[in-house]
């Protein structure tokens, strides 16, 4: 094992994956001759020169586009959102070209791009750079969504996911970047589908993703503290859902709480709730608790944006609450 | 730089055709014209459903394209897209059956005539989008540069489209990067029910090339030798490397927007004197016979030869079954 | 009462709303010198001129934008969207713009236009032109979201929608726009947010909208039939949600199931599923189960689009397996 | 139709201008140049917290542009949004409150820098979206014009928005409906890192107009004159009802694209050398002396003024209250 950081694993990832296949190029804004904002672009250049490594116009639909286009032609591109807030931009390209090209022309030929987002909240960027939008994605079939919440899982889907002959969206959240984590020194591949159970617990299933997975973390610690124990589930790919992993935490703990960055109504949350309420309502023992941003734009001012976020300690009250 | 679209006519002798270039021609635009004929009759008799756009009178401009074109090109279609299926050699079993939501179809029922692709033949698809294949087709283009190949990438697209953001989004990623690709307009003058100078703020879409830097060419859409050769140049030229065009293809739409479509917008008369002056294929015909570059013969032994594959393709796909249910849930996913 | 179209109640609303505030017209493609593919605009310029009835360029980013800029500046626009399919190409204007623009500037000033969007499944229209997809647009903070089932509510909720200071989203089924029914001679408004019990009933509680609702009422009709007694609520608002009037009604059946031509994961369904689950378990008797459209492109071919379509039957063997 | 995107230069002789109009220039460009360093100065400290990008060296670009504006008249904004948000002639305390995150900015302290707005003003927004402007001006003008104003909108943009789609969906409609709106492309040489014309297709943004028929007229948009000529032209064409147009400002991004950026892409001697000989401030400075036109003490005066208004709107910003929690919750909808 070694320490690296999210960003560092994601760029050896690249690194790594780029070296093996050459038909892995990466499109994006301002991500050459800087390196990418969070600097998970950075030495590529270098190493695989600007032909693999593309400074686009500001030109989303374009760069979605291409490489939609370059996959259909034998490439495996790999696509830089800069910030998922702007997914909007292409979004048509996304849900009906990217991800219906495939089954609507018959299994002609997979579109196999990654599309990496970076999202969620980070120094009052407020409300055009700070969106957590990862439920749209997994409204839309056809595509697979990834979005690992440290730098193991962060290389290994982002490996995984370039290995994918299904178009995949990879959200990497801004405020993780910086985030140090143990990543194995040997090559791996984190399987896209997988749900990992991080801490085994029996009172309560609290599920999460992301940057939240690590407030859900500190909130378990608070909640163990206090003789509740919770079993913590990372999804890490929210499209498919790894429906078995929560089913079977649930059947165990009897309890489900849900948190996400995202505003609640009609997160991802719902959705896994919506599930357990339709396959395993009789193990439950309380209401399933979703805790999720209020249903506003993110503000700008500090102690705005702050009660905007979710906390470990929001989640441990309403973990508590549950019980 | 200021460079005025250029328009250009056709200019090579007919001498200088060999033979099975004027056969394509011939071939292809009668292929195309019968099996729309023929799409047309049973979507009225009910056997085709799904919202269905035909490309009679266009024939030339799909058929001087692709004359140019190899199997490994790709091409990025349209809504309006089995004229653009046939031209790039489709088969026409797997096309009709499609339409026809066959399974057999070459996208297996799933597609329709909106859907229609035949990558086998670089073929990457019709779009029900109208302005979505801009983007694609500037992506093929970079995988053939990246790939080293002198391939080329062709984005149809009409009037309408022009005006959709992506096709300046495109246009400006291909030109920075001079990559291989030809934006090839047909302009049929309507788009759905809009006469398209309504809402297009210029004459000539080949006017917008020069806010690219990328030359502008505008041919008369109906005469197959001048789509040919105009596009043979700019093909050529993108595949030496030299970076993309615009070529307008002035045409007219013959049938409604979509089959069923009630026309409100528009006279018969209109429509039926410009089909009199401008229909590809008695004009082909009356110029070949006149240059005695082909024989009446030979016209028609084409003609028997494409009714023989068409009456095939029709029987492929109305006697094809239908797909099983299970189709339904198999495909998302590789 | 006067019977009427779906597509007659639209127009009405847009004559007497037109007519009563000038600074009203709409925009879109094809409506004027053709009316609208569904004749949902037939005669409007001719009584309004075609300054207030425009027929645009294919330029889905600039009408909306268009429309967003125009109600900045005093005017109340009505954008179509030919087929809801396309509301990809502007997505975001929809979501960083029109959608924030209120909250984000402190209040200064609200975007009122209204967005109409004919959504769902007609004629094998294939994957592009068959979507419903209005889930995505109930995750969006400060947009309002109405879906119509019948000609009344079409006619109120398309006025209410343009009075309303808000941006609001006009979801109209296309299979619905020939449907006829009874509409109030007199002038009416249907209340933005107010969900309606169209049936009242006592063992299960059935959640629906749009054309679904149509279809949830058969699947009662054959259920009443077997002695289950459904009460039926069509949402008509679907975001801001009105949870009291399904609370209620959960309350008193017991039992939940939640109907829509949608894909079902990550749908309208797994909001109200997991409202419920999170306010009102202890009521429940039964799993609360969604139908909605498998989790695959809209195919093209008569029996695989079947075979994809929400029916009444497969609604009321959802229920009967409830209970 | 093919026409040269025209450069312009100041003609108009000093005498021909009136007091109040070069006291205006003055102003502005000294306001937005002392704002934006004590915003640095605030960004550094910790106060201002956010993305923050600085107008600096490009003052007289909005200056230029807002001496030809009506208060009714609309403006649509970028991310570097505070030169045109004084400009327009907004007031520095709430603007700079907004900055701070304070309760009593504009836009109450949810906006912030990158969506400061003061409508009251007619500034309807900067704009966290690059190119996110452009339809919305375009709307606005629409309302203009069947409001039957006029009144004129102005989108400001970037090289690098000019690669959007947005530009070409709003240029084509403002010009299919000759609509009152003026795009108004800063070309500051600089898209966040990368050199415009790496990605921009054309060398200058102006050579765009053609494709939509529409007048395309690039100045020196660091000589506040050259830019208020060129403007005034534009936008009293626009008041008359005959249409939209492209007015490209040469210019220069003087500090890095936002502030705390490393600027590894470009050397400080570069940006030092333009800014010695570029900067607007002292041009002007120097111009209206050498002619008279203006004196050392007007100069000094104004430049007090804006002191004491700066210091005052800052003392403002920092000892407003931030907004009560309970406001994250209000204000979604009317
Ligand atoms: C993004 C989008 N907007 C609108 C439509 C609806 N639509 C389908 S075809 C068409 C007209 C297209 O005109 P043009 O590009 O000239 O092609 P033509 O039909 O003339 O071949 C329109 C508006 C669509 N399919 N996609
Ligand atoms: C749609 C979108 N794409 C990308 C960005 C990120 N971004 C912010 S500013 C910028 C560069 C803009 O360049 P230009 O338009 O020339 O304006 P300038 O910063 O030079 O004033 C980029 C890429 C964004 N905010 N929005
Ligand atoms: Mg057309
Ligand atoms: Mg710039």
């Amino acid at each position: 094992m070694k320490t690296i950081t999210f960003s560092q694993a994601t760029l050896e990832a690249m690194q790594e994956e780029m070296a093996r296949d050459e038909r892995v190029f990466v499109m994006g804004e301002d991500i050459a001759r800087q390196g990418g904002i969070f600097g998970q672009f950075k030495g590529l250049p270098a190493q695989f020169g600007t032909g693999r490594i593309m400074d686009t116009p500001i030109s989303e639909t374009a760069i979605v586009g291409a490489c939609i286009g370059a996959a259909l032609a034998g490439m495996r591109p790999v696509a830089d959102m800069h910030f998922a807030d702007f997914a909007g931009v292409c979004f048509d390209e996304i849900y009906n070209q990217m991800a219906k090209i495939y089954y609507m022309f018959g299994g002609q030929k997979p579109v196999s791009m990654v599309l990496r987002a970076p999202d969620g909240l980070v120094n009052q960027a407020a409300a055009q750079h700070s969106q957590s939008l990862e439920a749209f994605f997994c409204h839309i079939p056809g595509l697979k969504v990834v979005i690992p919440s440290n730098p193991a899982d962060a290389k290994g889907l982002l490996k995984a996911a370039i290995r994918d002959d299904n178009p995949v969206i990879y959200f990497e959240h801004k405020a993780l970047f910086s985030m140090k984590g143990e990543v194995p020194e040997e090559e791996y591949v984190t399987p896209i589908g997988k749900a990992k159970v991080v801490r085994e617990g029996k009172d309560v299933t609290l599920v999460s993703y992301s940057m939240t997975m690590n407030l859900a973390v500190k909130a378990a610690d608070m909640l163990e503290k206090e003789g509740i124990s919770v079993e913590l589930i990372d999804l890490r790919t929210i499209s498919p859902i790894d429906k078995e992993t929560i089913l079977n935490s649930v059947a165990k703990t009897s309890r489900l709480a849900i948190a996400h960055e995202a505003v609640k109504q009609g997160g991802v949350g719902a959705e896994i709730s919506a599930i357990v309420a339709e396959e395993a309502i009789d193990c439950l023992d309380a209401p399933i608790v979703r805790v999720g941003a209020p249903f506003t734009p993110v503000p700008f001012a500090r102690p705005l944006e702050q009660a905007y976020r979710i906390t470990p300690d929001k989640i441990a009250a309403a973990v508590r609450g549950m019980m | 730089m200021c460079a005025m679209p250029v328009r250009k006519e056709a200019t090579l002798p007919l001498a200088r055709y060999d033979k099975e270039t004027l056969k394509f021609f011939y071939e292809t635009m009668v292929k195309i014209r019968n099996f729309e004929l023929t799409v047309e009759k049973f979507f009225f008799d009910g056997e085709i459903p799904g919202f269905v756009h035909l490309y009679i009178g266009e024939e030339a401009t799909a058929t001087g394209v692709m004359a140019n074109l190899r199997k490994t090109d790709y091409i990025q279609s349209t809504h309006r897209g089995h004229g653009h299926t046939i031209a790039k050699g489709a088969d026409l079993k797997h096309m009709m059956a499609e339409l026809f939501g066959k399974s057999t179809g070459s996208c297996k029922g799933k597609g329709g005539s909106m859907h229609i692709a035949d990558f086998s033949v670089g073929m990457l698809g019709a779009n029900g989008i109208v302005g979505g294949g801009f983007t694609m087709a500037t992506g093929a283009a970079l995988a053939q540069k990246m790939q080293k190949t002198d391939g080329v990438a062709v984005a149809f697209f009409g009037d309408g489209a022009s005006n959709r953001g992506t096709f300046h989004e495109a246009a400006n990623m291909a030109a920075a990067w001079k990559l291989p690709v030809i934006f090839l307009c047909e302009n049929n003058q309507w788009a759905s029910t809009t006469p398209y100078r309504t809402t297009t703020s210029v004459d000539d879409i080949a006017d917008r090339a020069q806010g690219y830097g990328m030359p502008g060419v505008i041919v008369d859409g109906n005469d197959v030798f001048a789509v040919y050769e105009a596009a043979k140049e700019l093909i050529e030229r993108a595949r030496r490397g030299e970076g993309p065009a615009i070529l307008e293809c002035k045409t007219y739409r013959i049938k409604g927007h979509f089959v069923g479509d009630p026309e409100m917008y528009r006279t018969k008369e209109e429509v039926q004197k410009v089909l009199e002056e401008t229909d590809p294929i008695p004009r082909f015909e009356a110029k070949v016979l006149k240059a005695k570059a082909m024989t009446k013969k030979e016209l028609e032994t084409i003609r028997t030869r494409v009714e023989k594959e068409l009456a095939e393709a029709l029987e492929f796909a109305r006697t094809s079954p239908e797909p099983e249910v299970s189709a339904l849930y198999e495909g998302l996913y590789v």
